[in-house]
């Protein structure tokens, strides 16, 4: 969910409720309940701080200034500043600035993650609970044995040789996480699949490719999406892991991961450093929450499930 | 031999006795008499306990336990070059190239063995061999001779290797006796299997990341006071600090100034302090380009401003301006040593023909994380003063094993264009550095292969005396190198151990190894 | 009367939030007496057999009135007596019972948890024996085995009777059914029925029996009130009700009633021209599923879904496939519109074979063959627009621009009578008659030449069965379609289709005209589908003569020779042996009965009325 | 007799998971750079001794023959021996040198047997208090779906999942262990040291087992036998927890089965910051050093693991709801 799409379902909130398309209808729903506002302003602003304020900001996130290293955030402990509002970390460096630089490439890499698991493993899903019979047996056994495979080893081996850029540690944990969903989507398919209006569809005329790409997968995609959300927290969090192993993104490019991983050996003189991102990391995740748990209430009242 | 060992007076000790608290649980599993010391290491060892097949720090540290040794080095910054007998009576030089040791007499290895001249004789031509990877100067097997006329006499002849007999004191302090009958029984006999010594602790077993040692009652110089030593590997800092904080670790190594600070607030926590023979450098590609260009290492070596790592390392580090330690023998603060001078590094830069870094290749500099303290800090902050330069650098930081297996010079250079690394030896001799990295026949990191450098090497090697010696390094050989710049060295590190304030009597030597044979909880 | 009501009702008025459900329901019910409820859905019939219990739906609120039981009020009861009363005295039956009971657990150990919940006295044992009594005594086949199995297990006919059993259990006074005789077939319905009646002999039981059905309701109760928009419009003896009903309302119900042995002129069947071609010809098809056997290495199960069908559907009739749940019906659907390729046999449209016919060539046969499907829940894709829904058929097959569909779609929808307004409604808020126009609009945008319409009526009630019927009637009249209803229906097929066959376990036993089949059967299941046909009209065929208790054997192991000869009351050795062929009976009128084998001469057919 | 052959199956399709892994981990291995060989050896080793290495233990032949050379022993019960560890049990790290007078390596099922168990004591333990949290709160969630118990497992599980699991294990050491002197952390000495980190590791699983929960809870109060159940006469509380509990707890189930790969991932990073001596730690040292015979082995003992506790899910799942037969 973009701010930008959020902002048009809200100024459509006063229009005529007849016209409006399905989606939208949800998204005004949505934009009714306070928490999906508090959540969807948190989101915003969080992400609006962490696109704008570095690029207006006097202060380079990858400045160090050694001598004013480990400074408190603001009204903690002595020697704190009003240029360093969250403090700075052990190497001088502006906490505040590095956190929100941290925040964009950490959603970058738990979003594009999730984001190429849900298309590996929805697409397994899909075609292994639509065409069933061998198809199923010979993806769901590859789904089976990846998933059987701990995805931390995964990672570790790959990126313990190839070294961890970006894309590499997207591709891994992308390649590494999707079985899950593909078991998700599987079973959802092969509920839907048996429902009538698919065979409806079939006796219309729609093609197999139109009814799994068209017609199932964005009615299973949404359940699915809500699990994604955790999941790219998760994902997040994987990143970190990554860092405190020595296999995460490498300086200076600060992500939540190393800022984590490198502010742990602080933790008893500067807990800061290590706790912001955390912080951060959690008020991203409950306004993404909250918005999602807004937006499933409203999406479960329009389409009539239960609220 | 009287003032061997010194008790710790060092930051925090004797503050009081253990603070009584409901640590049940730790309590009912630490309460019963004689324990052992628990010392925590920073950095694994390997599966091969023969002592000449590897140069790990911490094992090299076990082997301090156990093992003895011909004399020690207690090397203190007053006076670097001090032996103290162990198992020799006596070590003379007879003439340039003749050095005769005296041996104490009724000394047992471990598995009832006598020690005796055969042993040194052994273990002096076994840790010479060339296929040795701890191979030790001064020169293969066949560059030296070892007599033994009685059990308790040893004399070298290095007349073979043209060198002088004097090399061999302050390798006293480094290689470890070894049983005659251990070595005879070839590679696959017990040496690799077990360590077998003569020194005040027993080997028992490993299991899993810890080695258990037990105190040695027939020890010659007194049975240990404390029931034996347990020496685990734990590779995160932040876990050997908090064993420490809960009590479970009597001694931790290699800490960091920070982790200094949150145990100084500790009562019953005492610190032992050194500055080490370990230096930190900065190792050049130097058989590769762009940095077999001496101008353009010596353009990076003034781009780095020391002061601010120093400043990251606080307690850590220790300022040095030399290729070795300054408690090595030779060492001096050399007059035309690289310092922070951004205009230098332009000149030297344009010079080189690349001016502003205009030019140069993508650099890539690795450290490792994990072991040595602040690494990846300091990493950071020289890779933002050389980019600041021009120097288009970016820094890879690897976990200790990945970063290890780039270590080491190969055919076609070495993987990156720098590399941080320590060096560290448990003697005062300077070859052990200098002659091991920088002559072109060792070469380990940099790949250098450089005939001045090589003739300087053997200049001071060959000298007949160790004033000689002693003047040729520091006038002749480390300007040279500074000039040269295959490697910068960035510090000298200072070994900060934590000690639990009960646990009295260790005396810590500067490369890491303890004695515990006076050692005993309070 | 003298005795004092067991129920009593009292200007009940029930609303969800401003909107009244029920309104000033006033009813009362004597021990042992069995009133029937009748109203079409949304008369707020249920709402009324929940609010006897006390057991509404969140949202819903019992505003005014009371309910007495045995002269204590209902509603004030406290929380835990209320929930004893209504499980130990009232029972309740409702219209669903396959999702009744916890999937987990046996239906025998839930009959027993029930009975001693409401009654904590009862030990285990004694539950337990009350259980299986009164599963034999509902008719359920081996009730010592059957009280450990599973819901899952029990057909839909069996799980109705173990709700009613469940509900009977705690020897309760009264006993509200609410709609329980729906979603069975009608030889079952006809069973449970007859159940009610002897329980209420056996237990003294009184029973509120609610139904939208009112020749079940009047074969059954005494008394019939008439529910309509929440109020009673109407309270009469079943038999005046029927004969002289005061309401309005009651009278177009009654009106309404499609019959099956009386003409009343509410439309004709239509039959084909003579000279008709065959649209559709199926050849020896069958079909064949294989179920995964317990064990890896046995022998697959197999399910003979569709035996040798063989039948022709001539261009501009209507065309009926009757049968009860698991004769097939279903499986023909796939076979006919070319879902699912016949393991041997062939499917003919317009000539040619549906199963040889593949990408654009089957598509453009597709756009001349629709189906209209039976479930109006499932068979709209929940998250799409009505108007996208309707629209569909276009974008596949790629007719005309965006406006273009859209202009379609509506016109479609103003034939079938849906509101234009709805274009961009989801599904969700719709009745089950506006689905099932979103249903026939969307088959029929295409234009097809057949439609297939698969139980396409059967969840609807009798006025909006009506409505579409006269919308079907309309619409083929206009573009001249053939149709196809496959149905459970008998009632239903009567009215509209000119030719029909009779499906039992995949076989059409029978096939024959309109007429002929209603009035001289020839097979003996299809006289026992019409005995069980719910009529006010006076019964051609009485149940009790022609069926025999029990169930369709299973599909998986047919027994050898006729398969219905396990139910079927003129059955002989030679049907338990060797399965009967069809046998022409002129026409194109045929039936699968040994009973008409020129060498045999049986019973009925010399007891034939009309012989 | 049902259950013996569906075992038959379920084990003749693990072994074509443990089949697939093993080739995949095996190639993956193979073909990502960065040679063993050169760690085996030790970084002063000459290129000519690597190659001698490489040539004797089969290194450089086609990987599918190491493959078959390599599942030959597996199907043997023979794992291979670790390329470093030696069999003395140390740990290897730093350069050495792979000189003849190396000691005679580790078998990799002797490695795995001794430090498993520790791992299953630990997993088993961090699952009992997983669900101590998560099954309270999530029921609560699930039978009050937008009441605050619902809401309090939505925040609780955000907060949760934001907590990377080694900077929660410091903190709680600093906490439990140093400042409050309660439970001993590092290392293990006995069972005791097994509680902290369960307790991390718990956490990091909770949020997963609390939206199962609250979701499925909320689902099965939707069905109609459990609105059925009120008319039924039956308790509330009956109704909730021989009914309702019983059925969400089919989902939960299969989550853990899913969720087993979270769970060791888990386990590997905890046992590392709490130096605890399991399988965790011996594959994170493992990766390190690029022991490959032991990474494979690790690999192929987990998927093995991974199928059997999902023949157990789904056994248990079938003895719960009959409905889901073998």
């Amino acid at each position: 969910m973009t701010a930008e799409g959020m902002t048009t379902a809200a100024g459509a909130a006063a229009d005529d409720d007849r016209t409006r398309s399905i989606s939208r209808r949800i998204a005004a729903g949505a934009w009714a309940s306070v928490e999906f506002k508090i959540g969807f302003f948190g989101f915003l602003g969080i992400l609006l701080m962490a696109l704008v304020w570095p690029e207006i900001s006097a202060l380079d996130p990858t400045a160090m200034n050694v001598r004013a290293r480990q400074l408190p955030p603001l009204f903690l402990g002595e020697g704190w500043t009003w240029a360093h509002p969250l403090g700075t970390d052990q190497l001088g460096r502006d906490m505040l600035l590095r956190s929100l630089v941290g925040l964009r490439y950490s959603l970058l890499i738990g979003i594009s993650t999730v984001l190429l698991m849900l298309a590996i493993g929805g697409l397994v899903g899909l075609f292994a609970g639509y065409r069933g019979g061998l198809t199923d047996t010979v993806l769901m056994r590859i789904t089976d044995a990846q998933l059987s495979i701990p995805m931390i080893i995964l990672a570790i081996a790959i990126l313990g040789v190839a070294r961890p850029t970006i894309p590499a540690i997207i591709l891994v944990l992308g390649l590494s996480g999707w079985p899950v969903y593909a078991r998700v989507m599987r079973s959802v398919v092969m509920a839907e699949r048996k429902k009538e209006y698919v065979r409806g569809a079939k006796v219309l005329g729609a093609s197999d490719t139109r009814i799994m790409f068209r017609m199932l997968l964005p009615l299973c995609l949404t359940p699915i999406a809500f699990v994604a959300v955790l999941d790219v927290a998760r994902m997040m969090i994987f990143e970190a892991v990554l860092g405190f192993l020595g296999l995460g993104v490498q300086p200076p490019t600060p992500t939540f991961g190393n800022i984590i991983a490198d502010g742990r050996k602080y933790l008893v003189n500067a807990w800061w450093i290590a706790t912001m991102p955390g912080v951060f990391l959690f008020i991203t995740l409950a306004s993404l929450n909250l918005m999602g748990a807004a937006l499933e209430r409203s999406r479960n009242r329009v389409f009539g499930g239960v609220g | 031999m009287i003032d061997r060992r010194r008790f710790l007076g060092a930051a925090g000790a004797g503050l009081g006795l253990t603070q009584i608290n409901p640590r049940f649980f730790i309590d009912s599993a630490y309460a019963q008499a004689g324990q052992p010391i628990v010392f925590l290491s920073a950095e694994n060892i390997t599966g091969n306990w023969d002592p000449t097949a590897h140069t790990t720090l911490s094992q090299k540290n076990i082997e301090g336990y156990v093992m003895g040794f011909l004399a020690r080095a207690p090397m203190r910054p007053e006076d670097p070059g001090e032996m103290n007998y162990e198992l020799a009576e006596s070590i003379e030089l007879l003439d340039g190239s003749r050095l005769q040791i005296t041996l104490k007499s009724g000394i047992t290895f471990h598995d009832g063995e006598p020690f005796s001249a055969r042993d040194v004789k052994a273990t002096f031509e076994y840790g010479a061999q060339p296929d040795r990877p701890a191979q030790w100067y001064p020169g293969p097997t066949d560059s030296f001779e070892v007599t033994t006329p009685d059990d308790l006499t040893v004399i070298v002849d290095t007349s073979k290797g043209g060198y002088s007999a004097s090399l061999f004191i302050f390798l006293a302090a480094y290689l470890p006796m070894m049983s005659a009958k251990d070595i005879e029984a070839g590679p696959d006999g017990p040496l690799s299997q077990r360590l077998n010594g003569t020194g005040p602790f027993r080997f028992v077993e490993q299991r899993g990341n810890d080695t258990i040692l037990e105190a040695f009652p027939d020890y010659f110089q007194g049975a240990p006071k404390v029931s034996g030593v347990t020496f685990s590997f734990v590779g995160d800092a932040t876990t050997r600090i908090l064993s420490m904080l809960n009590g479970q670790a009597s001694i931790i190594e290699r800490l960091e100034p920070e982790q200094l600070e949150t145990l100084e607030q500790e009562p019953n926590i005492k610190f032992s302090k050194l500055v080490s023979v370990e230096n930190k450098y900065l190792w050049f590609r130097c058989s590769k380009p762009p940095f077999d260009n001496p101008l353009l290492r010596k353009a990076a070596c003034h781009a780095i401003d020391r002061s601010i790592i120093l400043e990251i390392l606080g307690e850590a580090g220790s300022p040095s301006s030399n290729f070795i330690s300054p408690i090595k023998f030779g060492y001096i603060d050399l007059e035309n040593y690289p310092e922070y001078d951004p205009e230098e590094c332009q000149r030297l830069l344009a010079e080189a023909g690349y001016p502003g870094g205009e030019g140069l290749p993508e650099l890539e500099y690795i450290t490792s994380v994990g072991f040595y303290p602040k690494t990846k800090e300091y990493g950071e902050i020289i890779t933002a003063l050389l980019q600041e330069q021009g120097f288009p650098v970016t820094l890879n930081v690897m976990e200790v094993a990945a970063w290890n297996e780039r270590l080491y010079d190969r055919p076609g250079g070495g993987p990156g264009h720098m590399i941080d690394c320590g060096w560290s030896t448990g003697s005062p001799e300077p070859d052990l550095v200098l002659r091991t990295h920088f002559h072109s026949s060792s070469k380990r990191i940099t790949g250098i292969v450089d005939e001045e450098i090589d003739a300087a090497l053997d200049r001071e090697r060959s000298a007949a005396t160790l004033e000689e010696r002693e003047q040729l390094i520091q006038t002749d050989l480390t300007p040279m190198l500074a000039d040269k710049a295959p490697a910068y060295s960035l510090f000298t590190s200072v070994m900060i151990h934590a000690i639990q304030s009960d646990l009295d009597g260790l005396f810590i030597y500067p490369d890491g190894s303890i004695d515990a044979s006076e050692a005993d909880f309070a | 009367m003298s005795v004092d009501p067991l129920i009593e009702v009292r200007g009940l008025t029930v609303a969800a939030g401003d909107r009244v459900i029920l309104d000033d329901i006033s009813l009362s019910l004597a021990p042992r007496a069995i009133l029937g409820l009748i109203g079409e859905s949304g008369s707020g019939k249920t709402v009324l057999a929940q609010a006897l219990v006390n057991w509404l739906p969140a949202g819903l609120r019992i505003t005014k009135g009371e309910i007495r039981y045995r002269g204590r009020d209902v509603l004030t009861l406290p929380r835990a007596e209320a929930r004893r009363l209504r499980g130990r005295e009232i029972g309740y039956v409702g219209a669903n019972p396959a999702g009744a009971l916890d999937p987990t657990l046996s239906v025998g150990s839930q009959l027993v948890e029930k009975l001693r919940a409401v009654e904590p006295g009862v030990s285990k044992q004694e539950a337990r024996d009350r259980a299986i009594a009164l599963l034999g005594a509902v008719h359920i086949p081996s009730p010592e085995m059957r009280f450990h199995e599973y819901p899952f297990q029990y057909s839909g006919g069996m799980m109705q009777r173990a709700m009613i059993v469940d509900a009977m259990i705690s020897n309760p006074a009264l006993l509200v059914a609410d709609n329980i005789t729906q979603p069975l077939d009608v030889t079952i319905g006809a069973q449970i029925i007859k159940l009610m009646r002897e329980l209420t002999e056996q237990f003294d039981t009184a029973i509120l029996f609610v139904s939208s059905s009112l020749p079940t309701v009047a074969d059954l109760a005494g008394d019939i009130l008439v529910l309509s928009n929440g109020a009673i419009v109407e309270h009469q003896p079943a038999p005046s009700l029927v004969a002289t009903p005061r309401h309005p309302y009651t009278e177009k119900l009654i009106a309404e009633l499609p019959t099956l042995w009386t003409d009343r002129g509410v439309g004709t069947p239509r039959e084909h021209a003579p000279d008709a071609p065959a649209i559709m010809s199926i050849r020896q098809v069958s079909k064949t599923y294989e179920a995964a056997g317990k064990s890896p290495f046995g022998a697959k199960r197999r399910i003979q879904a569709v035996r040798n069908a063989d039948f022709d559907v001539f261009e501009g009739e209507n065309f009926g496939v009757v049968g009860e749940s698991g004769c097939g019906k279903s499986t023909l659907m796939r076979l006919l519109t070319g879902l699912e390729p016949p393991d041997s046999g062939q499917v003919l449209f317009e000539g040619r074979d549906l199963a040889v016919q593949h990408g654009a060539a089957l598509r453009a046969t597709r756009q001349r063959l629709q189906l209209v499907l039976q479930d109006p829940y499932s068979s709209l894709p929940p998250q799409t627009s009505i108007g996208d829904i309707i629209a569909e058929p276009l974008h596949i097959h790629a007719i005309g621009g965006r406006r273009e569909r859209r202009r379609r779609a509506l016109d479609m929808m103003g034939e079938v009578g849906l509101a234009r307004a709805l274009y961009d409604e989801l599904p969700a808020g719709l009745s089950a008659g506006q689905r099932q126009r979103v249903n026939v609009a969307r088959a029929m945008i295409l234009e097809p030449r057949l439609l297939i319409m698969d139980e396409t009526l059967s969840a609807l009630d009798q006025t909006e069965q009506a409505k579409l019927l006269d919308l079907f009637e309309r619409l083929q009249a206009q573009h001249n379609f053939t149709y196809v209803f496959i149905s459970h229906d008998i009632a239903m097929v009567r009215r509209v289709c000119g030719r029909i066959a009779v499906m039992y376990l995949g076989e059409v036993v029978e096939l024959a005209l309109n007429q002929r089949l209603f009035f001289d059967p020839g097979h003996p299941y299809s006289k026992a589908l019409l005995s069980a046909a719910p009529t006010l009209e006076e019964r051609r065929y009485r149940p009790e003569d022609c069926l025999l208790e029990g169930e369709p054997p299973s599909p998986i192991d047919l027994p050898p020779g006729c398969a219905f000869a396990s139910r079927c009351p003129s059955a002989f050795a030679r049907c338990r042996t060797e399965n009967p062929p069809a046998f022409p009976r002129g026409h194109h009128d045929r039936a699968e009965c040994f009973l008409l084998d020129p060498a045999h001469t049986s019973p009925l057919q010399k007891a034939r009325p009309d012989a | 007799m049902f259950v013996v052959t569906f075992l038959v199956r379920r084990l003749a399709q693990g072994a074509v998971i443990i089949f697939l892994v093993s080739f995949l981990i095996f190639t993956l291995l193979r073909v990502v750079p960065g040679d063993p060989v050169r760690l085996m050896a030790g970084g002063m080793a000459p290129e000519e001794l690597i190659e001698q290495i490489a040539e004797d233990m089969g290194l450089r032949d086609p990987i599918p023959v190491q493959f078959a050379r390599y599942m030959g022993g597996v199907i043997q019960g023979d794992l291979g021996q670790s390329f470093l560890r030696p069999a003395s049990g140390a740990a290897v790290g730093g350069a050495q040198f792979d000189d003849a007078t190396r000691a005679e390596r580790a078998e990799v099922l002797t490695l795995i047997a001794e430090t498993a168990p520790m791992t299953i004591q630990l997993a088993l333990l961090s699952m009992v208090f997983a669900l101590l949290i998560a099954t309270p709160i999530g029921i609560a969630g699930g039978l009050y779906p937008g009441r605050w118990p619902d809401r309090l497992a939505l925040y609780l599980g955000s907060l949760f999942v934001s907590l990377p699991n080694f900077w929660l294990g410091i903190v709680l050491v600093l906490l439990l262990s140093v400042k409050l002197g309660w439970l001993p952390a590092i290392g293990y000495g006995g069972f005791a040291w097994t509680i902290l980190p369960a307790l991390v590791l718990a956490i990091e699983i909770a949020p997963f087992i609390l939206r199962t929960l609250t979701v499925s809870v909320a689902q099965v109060m939707q069905e109609n036998y459990i609105a059925a159940a009120t008319v039924r006469g039956l308790g509330r509380t009956r109704i909730v927890f021989a009914h309702a509990l019983k059925n969400a707890s089919v989902p939960l189930l299969n989550l853990l089965g899913v969720q087993f790969s979270l769970l060791l991932g888990g386990v590997l990073v905890i046992e590392f910051i709490f130096d605890y001596p399991g399988l965790g730690l011996l594959t994170i040292n493992a990766v390190l050093q690029r022991d490959f015979p032991l990474i494979q082995g690790i690999a192929i003992v987990t998927s093995a693991a991974f199928v059997l506790i999902n023949i157990i899910v789904d056994l248990a799942a079938t003895a719960i709801d009959p409905r889901l037969d073998y």
